[in-house]
C-alpha cells in the first residue's frame, strides 16, 4: 500500500530542493539585516513538511508554528509572498503585518502559522471539529516541534481530539532541541512522543523526518486512516536543524557550544535532499541531468521571487488600523 | 412589552441567533446540564439538539484554540465558562491569538467569530477565584470586543450582535443579575456593541456604570431623586469599543462624573472612564471625578468582609451626594437584602 | 511488605469513621443556610484521604483540590477550624477569607487546597523540587479529581517531576464524574490515566479507591519507591461521590438524572466505611463495640467543634485588608 | 559612581541577591544558555553553578505552580520569561493563586515570594506576540507587586528589592533599555518596591512615564528646555503598588499633567495615573490631562508600520507643547536612530 508513484518520488524531491533552496537563499539575504523579522529557518528539516503535504488534498488545511516556512512553502505557498513578508512588504502574504512567523495562506490550504508553543495545535483540531460537523471529508494538519509537546495544550488538544475522533494529524517534527535544550533537560529519559500520544488513544508512529518518502508513506498511512473516520493521528518525524534556533548562521559561526559540531555534521551526512536524490538515481527515476535542471529552475523562482519581493512596497502608515477588529 | 429575566433573556438571544445562523455552536462545561447555565442553555439544547450544544472537558486553553479553528472554517462558535475566572487559562488562545487573528495576518487569514460567555460570580462565599470580573484586563487588548450586559434587553441584544458580529466578542454576565426582570423585545433586535445607554437621564450628575452596578446606580439615582438631585445614569455596556461620545456628552452635560464598577480601581473601568472625562471634558467638569471600585484586596468570604468588599446603591448615593458636598443621611435601606440561595 | 499491624487498621478505620461522620454532620448543618460557602462533600471517597495520608510522615506536605475536606482532616486538621471557615468565622482555619475550597494547615502538614483545576498539581511538585533541591526526605502529595486530568497542567507537571526525578506522589481520585459529566464525553474510550502516567515515566497504579487498606498499600508502596529516590508517582483510586456535586443533597433529591440512583446504590453498597469495619470484625482486629464507642467518641467530637464554631467571632470589617501583599 | 548598562545592572542585582540569599535559584527557558537572558543571567550561573540556575521545559503554567510551591517550601524562585507575552499561559498561578496566596488563606498558609522577571520586547518585526507589556493587566490584582524598571539603578535596585520582598513580584525589563549606561551604585542598595522617583525636576508639565518612556521623557524634556519648557519627569517605576503621593505632589506642582506608557491606552498606565490626578489633584490641574500609549491596534511588524505604531521621545515633546499651546517645531531629531542588530 502507498508505495508512491515515481511521479509522486520526483515531486518529493522537488519539493525538498525546493524548500531547501528558497531557505538557504532566504537565510542568505536575512544576513544583509534588511529582513528585520525573527525567522526561524528550516534547513535541513525539509521531508517533514514536503513528505507529508504531498499526502494532503487541496481541501486539507495545515496549521503551523515558529519554524513555518517549509510548512508555507510545500504547501503550495509563493516565495514572493513570503519573501515580500519577510521584507515587510505590502505585498507579504501577511501584508507586513506578521513577519516570519505569522505566515498565512488560505488560498492555497495553509491557514496560519503562530509563534507561541502549541498554539495551532488546539487551533487545526478546531477545524478538525467543524470538518466533523459538517460531515465533510477533509483533514487539518498540525506541525509542531518537540518542545510544543512539553506544552499542556498539546495534551489538552489529544485528549479532544481523540474523545471526539476528529480528522486531525499532529505531526511533531522532533529535531532534539527547543532552542539550545537538549531532549534531556526537558524529558524524562527513555520519553517516547509516541507513546504519550498511544495513551491518550492516538494512532502513533515515529518515522526517519529525513527521509521524505518514509515521511510521506507514513504520513498517507495514518492519514488513511483519518480519512476513513478511525480518529486523530500523531506522527513523530525524526530531524535536524542545521541553523541556529533564529537567524541565518550556523552554531559554530556564533560560537555556540550546546551542541556539537559533529553532531551537526551527522546530521548534514543524513541531508534529505541528497538521499531524496541518490535515491531517485537509485531507482532510476530520475537522471543527474534532471536533478541539476530542476535546482536551476527552482533557483531561478527563488531568485526572481525575491528581487520582486524587494522591490515591493510598503504598507502606508495610514493603514495601521486595517483589520483591527 | 414583555418582561423577562436576565437569564430567560440571554437564552432567547442565544436560540434566536442559533435559529437564524445554522454555522454558531455551544460548548463548555455544562452546557448541556439540566441546569445549563442557570437556564440559559437549556432551550437551545432542546431546540437544536447535542449537535449543536455539547458539553466539553475541563481544558480551558485547548478549548478556546479549538473554537478559534472552527471559526476560522466557518462555524461561530460560542465558548461558555461558567466562572470567567477560569478564562485565565484561556488568555493566551484568546488575546495572543484570536484577537490579533485578523489583524496579524493582514486580513488575508479571514476572521475568527468566536463568543465567549462568561459569568462574573459575587458574594455568598464564592471566594477571590471564583468573583473576578476580567473586563478591564481583557479590553486592555485590541482586537477584542468585551462587552457586559447589565439590563435584561441588552443580554439578549448583545448576545445577537455578538453572534453577528465577525470578531471574537466577550460576553461577561454576572451572576446577581440572571434572576432581574426587564422589558425585552420578542424580535431579534441587536444592541449594537460599542454604543453606551443613557438608562436615566439627569442633569446634576453623570454615573458611568458597569454591569451590576448599573442596578444599583439606579437605585441609588432613584433615592437621590427623592433629595432633589437628578443623577444621569449611563450604562457602559461595552469596554472595548467604548462609546467615548455618549460618555463625553453625559458629562459635559452635568458637569460631574462617578463611575462605578465591579472590578478593582487600578487600571480598571473607573479610572478608563474618568481619565476619558479629565481628558476631553476638562473644560466641563465641575470638581473632581470619582471612581468607585472593589475594595483593594482579593475577595474574601466571610459575610461582614463581603459586605465591606462591595461598593452598591448606598455607596453610590453616598459618594454622589459627597461630590455635591451634601451629607448623606442614612442611605443602607436602599440596598436589597442578601437573600441569595444558590446554586451559587 | 507493607502488611499494615493491626494498629494501623485500626487507625485506618478510624480515619474513614472521623471523615464520614464529620462531612455527614457538616452537609446536615449546610442545610441550614448559614455556611455560605459553596462545598464538595466528600463522602463516600473518605478511604483515599485515610488510606495515603497514614502512609505519610508528620514532615510531608499534601495539597488538595475543591472536593478538599477529607484530606485536610486526614491530614490531622480539626474539626473545629475546618467547620468555622465554612461559617465564615475568624477562627476558621482560613480566617473566613478561603471559605470551603481554600482550607490550609501547614502545622499539620495540609499546605493548602484550592479550587481551580489542576492548580495545586504543579504547586506539590515544586514543593518537591525545593525538597530535592534541600536533599531532605519530605514528600508532596497532591490530591485531585479525574476532571484536572483533562487541563494541560497535569501533563506540564508530570513532565517536569519526571524529568527531575522529584519527590512527589499525585492521587487521583477518579469518582467518574466532573460535576455531571461522565467520563466518556472527557476522555477517550479505553482511557487509562496510568497508561498516561507512564508514558511520562511515572510509576503508576490503579486501586480500589473504597477500600482504605488497599489504598493504603498502594500508597505506601509508592511512596516508598518516592523516598528512596526513584521519582515521582501516580496513584489513580476508584471510587464515587455520594452528595450532589456542590451542596449537601443527593442527586436523587434534586431530580438530576446524570446518574442513576441504581448506579449510586450500587456503590454505596461498596462503602468504604463499612467495607473497613467489616474486615476489621472480620480479622478479629476489632468488636462491634469499638467500633461503636469509636463512632461515639467521633461524633463527640464533630458535635462539640460544630458548636464551638458556630459560636466563634466574625472578622472585624476593619480586618479586609489584612495580608493583601 | 561606576556606570552599568541595565542588562549588567540586572545580572549584579541578582547576583548580590543570590550571595545574601541562598534560597534564591533562577529557572525559566534559556537562563543557563551562553546568552543568558541578553547577559544577565550568565555571571549568577558562573557563580552558583547548574543547582541555583536551570532551564525549564517550555511549560509556563506549571513552572509558575512549581515556583508557588517551592516558595511555599522556603525558597525564593526567580522565573524568567524571555518574552512577557508567554506569561499569559502563566496567569492562573499567577493571579489566582500566588497574588492571592497570603490573603485568601488568612495569612495561615505564609507567603510565597516568587519573582518573575519578564522581558518586554520592541520593535525589529518582533510582532505582535512578542511585544506586550502586560504590567496594568497584572497590576489590575491585588496581591501582586509589579514593576518597570527604567533606569540601570532601577534594574539592579528593584532586582534586589523583589528578591527581598516577602511577597509574589513581577518585573517587566524592557529589551531596549538592556543596553543603556548609566551610575548604578556597587552595594546591593534596594530600590524600594512602590516608589516613583522624579528623575529630572521642571515646573512647567509633569510627565510621568513608564519603562522605556522615562528615557524618551527625558530625551524630550532636554529638548524641551532649549525651547525654555521646564518639564518634570516622574519615573513610574511601580504600576502597584501605584505611588500616588509623588505623581500628586508633581502635578499639585507643574499643573498640567502627560502620562507616556509602553502598553496601550485603555485600562493602562496612562489612564490610571490622568484618572488620579483628575479624582485628587483635581483643583491645581490647569488644563486636560493627556495621555500617550501604543496606537490602537496590535503591533505591526513593517518597519514604516512600527514608526507609526510607537510614541516616542518627540511625540512626548509635540504633546507637551501643544498642551502648552504652543507649536511644535521640527522634533524628529531627537528620536535616535533604530540600530537594533539583534539578538532580539
Ligand atoms: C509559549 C511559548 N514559550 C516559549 C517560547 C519561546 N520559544 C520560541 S521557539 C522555542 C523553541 C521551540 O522548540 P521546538 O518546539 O522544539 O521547535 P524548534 O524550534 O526546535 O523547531 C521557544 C522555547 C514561545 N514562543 N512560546
Ligand atoms: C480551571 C477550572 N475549570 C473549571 C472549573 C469548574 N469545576 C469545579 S469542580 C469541577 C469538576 C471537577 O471534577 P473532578 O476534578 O473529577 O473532581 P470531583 O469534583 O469529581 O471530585 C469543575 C469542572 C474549575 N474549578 N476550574
Ligand atoms: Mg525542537
Ligand atoms: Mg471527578
Amino acid at each position: 500500500m502507498h508505495s508512491p508513484t515515481i511521479e509522486t518520488r520526483r515531486r518529493l524531491y522537488q519539493s525538498v530542493l525546493r524548500l531547501r533552496r528558497t531557505e538557504e537563499r532566504l537565510a542568505a539575504l536575512y544576513r544583509d539585516q534588511e529582513m528585520r523579522t525573527p525567522t526561524h529557518f528550516g534547513v535541513g528539516q525539509e521531508a517533514v513538511a514536503a513528505g507529508v503535504c504531498e499526502a494532503l488534498d487541496a481541501q486539507d488545511v495545515v496549521y503551523s508554528h515558529h519554524r513555518c516556512h517549509n510548512h508555507y512553502l510545500a504547501r503550495g505557498g509563493s516565495v514572493f509572498a513570503l519573501a515580500a513578508e519577510l521584507y515587510g512588504r505590502d505585498e507579504g502574504c501577511s501584508r507586513g503585518r506578521g513577519g516570519s512567523v505569522h505566515l498565512t495562506g488560505p488560498d492555497h490550504g495553509f491557514m496560519i502559522s503562530s509563534a507561541i508553543l502549541g498554539q495551532t495545535i488546539a487551533v487545526a483540531t478546531g477545524s478538525a471539529l467543524a470538518f466533523k460537523m459538517d460531515g465533510v471529508p477533509r483533514v487539518a494538519v498540525a506541525f509542531f516541534g518537540d518542545a510544543a509537546c512539553e506544552e499542556g495544550i498539546f495534551y489538552e488538544s489529544l485528549n479532544y481530539a481523540a474523545t471526539h475522533g476528529l480528522p486531525v494529524l499532529l505531526v511533531c517534527e522532533n529535531n532534539l532541541y527547543s532552542t539550545e535544550s537538549p531532549l534531556q533537560v526537558r524529558q524524562p529519559s527513555g520519553t517516547q512522543l509516541c507513546e504519550r500520544a498511544a495513551a491518550f488513544k492516538l494512532r502513533a508512529e515515529q518515522v526517519d523526518g529525513n527521509d521524505v518518502f518514509a515521511v510521506h508513506q507514513a504520513a498517507s498511512r495514518l492519514l488513511d486512516g483519518v480519512r476513513q473516520g478511525r480518529g486523530p493521528a500523531f506522527l513523530e518525524c525524526m530531524t535536524y536543524r542545521w541553523l541556529e534556533h533564529v537567524g541565518p548562521c550556523f552554531d559554530h559561526e556564533m560560537n555556540r557550544s550546546y551542541r556539537s559540531r559533529e553532531e551537526l555534521e551527522a546530521w548534514m551526512e543524513r541531508c534529505p535532499l541528497r538521499r531524496a536524490g541518490d535515491a531517485l538515481l537509485a531507482q532510476g527515476a530520475a537522471t543527474r541531468d534532471e536533478l541539476e535542471a530542476w535546482r536551476v529552475d527552482v533557483d531561478h523562482e527563488v531568485e526572481e521571487a525575491v528581487a520582486r519581493a524587494k522591490a515591493g512596497s510598503w504598507p502606508e502608515p495610514e493603514s495601521l488600523f486595517d483589520n483591527v477588529y | 412589552m414583555r418582561n423577562l429575566t436576565y437569564a430567560e433573556a440571554l437564552s432567547e438571544g442565544l436560540v434566536q441567533a442559533m435559529e437564524q445562523d445554522p454555522a454558531i455552536f455551544v460548548t463548555g462545561i455544562a452546557v448541556d446540564y439540566s441546569s445549563g447555565i442557570f437556564g440559559t442553555t437549556v432551550e437551545a439544547l432542546r431546540r437544536f439538539g447535542p449537535s449543536r450544544v455539547f458539553d466539553a472537558p475541563a481544558m480551558e486553553n485547548a478549548l478556546t484554540g479549538i473554537a478559534i479553528g472552527a471559526a476560522a472554517m466557518g462555524k461561530r462558535p460560542v465558548v461558555v465558562h461558567p466562572r470567567n475566572d477560569f478564562m485565565f487559562l484561556a488568555f493566551d488562545q484568546l488575546i495572543n491569538l484570536a484577537a490579533k487573528w485578523r489583524y496579524m495576518y493582514g486580513g488575508r487569514a479571514g476572521r475568527v467569530p468566536v463568543v465567549v460567555r462568561a459569568v462574573v460570580g459575587k458574594g455568598w462565599g464564592q471566594g477571590a477565584t471564583h468573583s473576578q470580573s476580567l473586563h478591564a484586563t481583557l479590553a486592555h487588548f485590541p482586537g477584542l470586543k468585551v462587552v457586559l450586559p447589565a439590563l435584561p434587553a441588552d443580554a439578549k441584544g448583545l448576545t445577537l450582535a455578538a453572534l453577528q458580529d465577525d470578531g471574537p466578542v466577550v460576553i461577561l454576565e454576572h451572576r446577581s443579575l440572571f434572576g432581574l426582570s426587564g422589558p425585552v423585545p420578542e424580535e431579534p433586535v441587536p444592541t449594537p456593541l460599542g454604543v453606551a445607554n443613557v438608562v436615566r437621564a439627569g442633569t446634576d450628575v453623570t454615573v458611568v456604570a458597569a454591569s451590576l452596578m448599573v442596578v444599583e446606580a439606579l437605585r441609588a439615582a432613584a433615592e437621590l431623586e427623592k433629595e432633589g438631585v437628578s443623577v444621569e445614569v449611563v450604562d457602559i455596556r461595552s469596554v472595548r469599543p467604548l462609546d467615548e461620545a455618549t460618555i463625553l456628552a453625559s458629562v459635559r452635560k452635568t458637569g460631574r462624573l462617578l463611575v462605578a464598577d465591579t472590578s478593582w480601581e487600578l487600571y480598571g473601568v473607573s479610572s478608563e472612564v474618568a481619565a476619558l472625562a479629565a481628558e476631553r471634558a476638562f473644560a466641563d467638569l465641575k470638581g473632581p471625578v470619582r471612581r468607585l471600585a472593589l475594595a483593594n484586596c482579593p475577595a474574601p468570604v466571610s459575610a461582614p468582609l463581603e459586605a465591606a468588599f462591595y461598593p452598591k446603591a448606598s455607596t453610590i448615593a453616598t459618594a454622589v451626594l459627597s461630590m455635591l458636598r451634601r451629607t448623606a443621611g442614612p442611605l443602607g435601606g436602599i440596598d436589597p437584602a442578601d437573600d441569595f440561595k444558590g446554586p451559587y
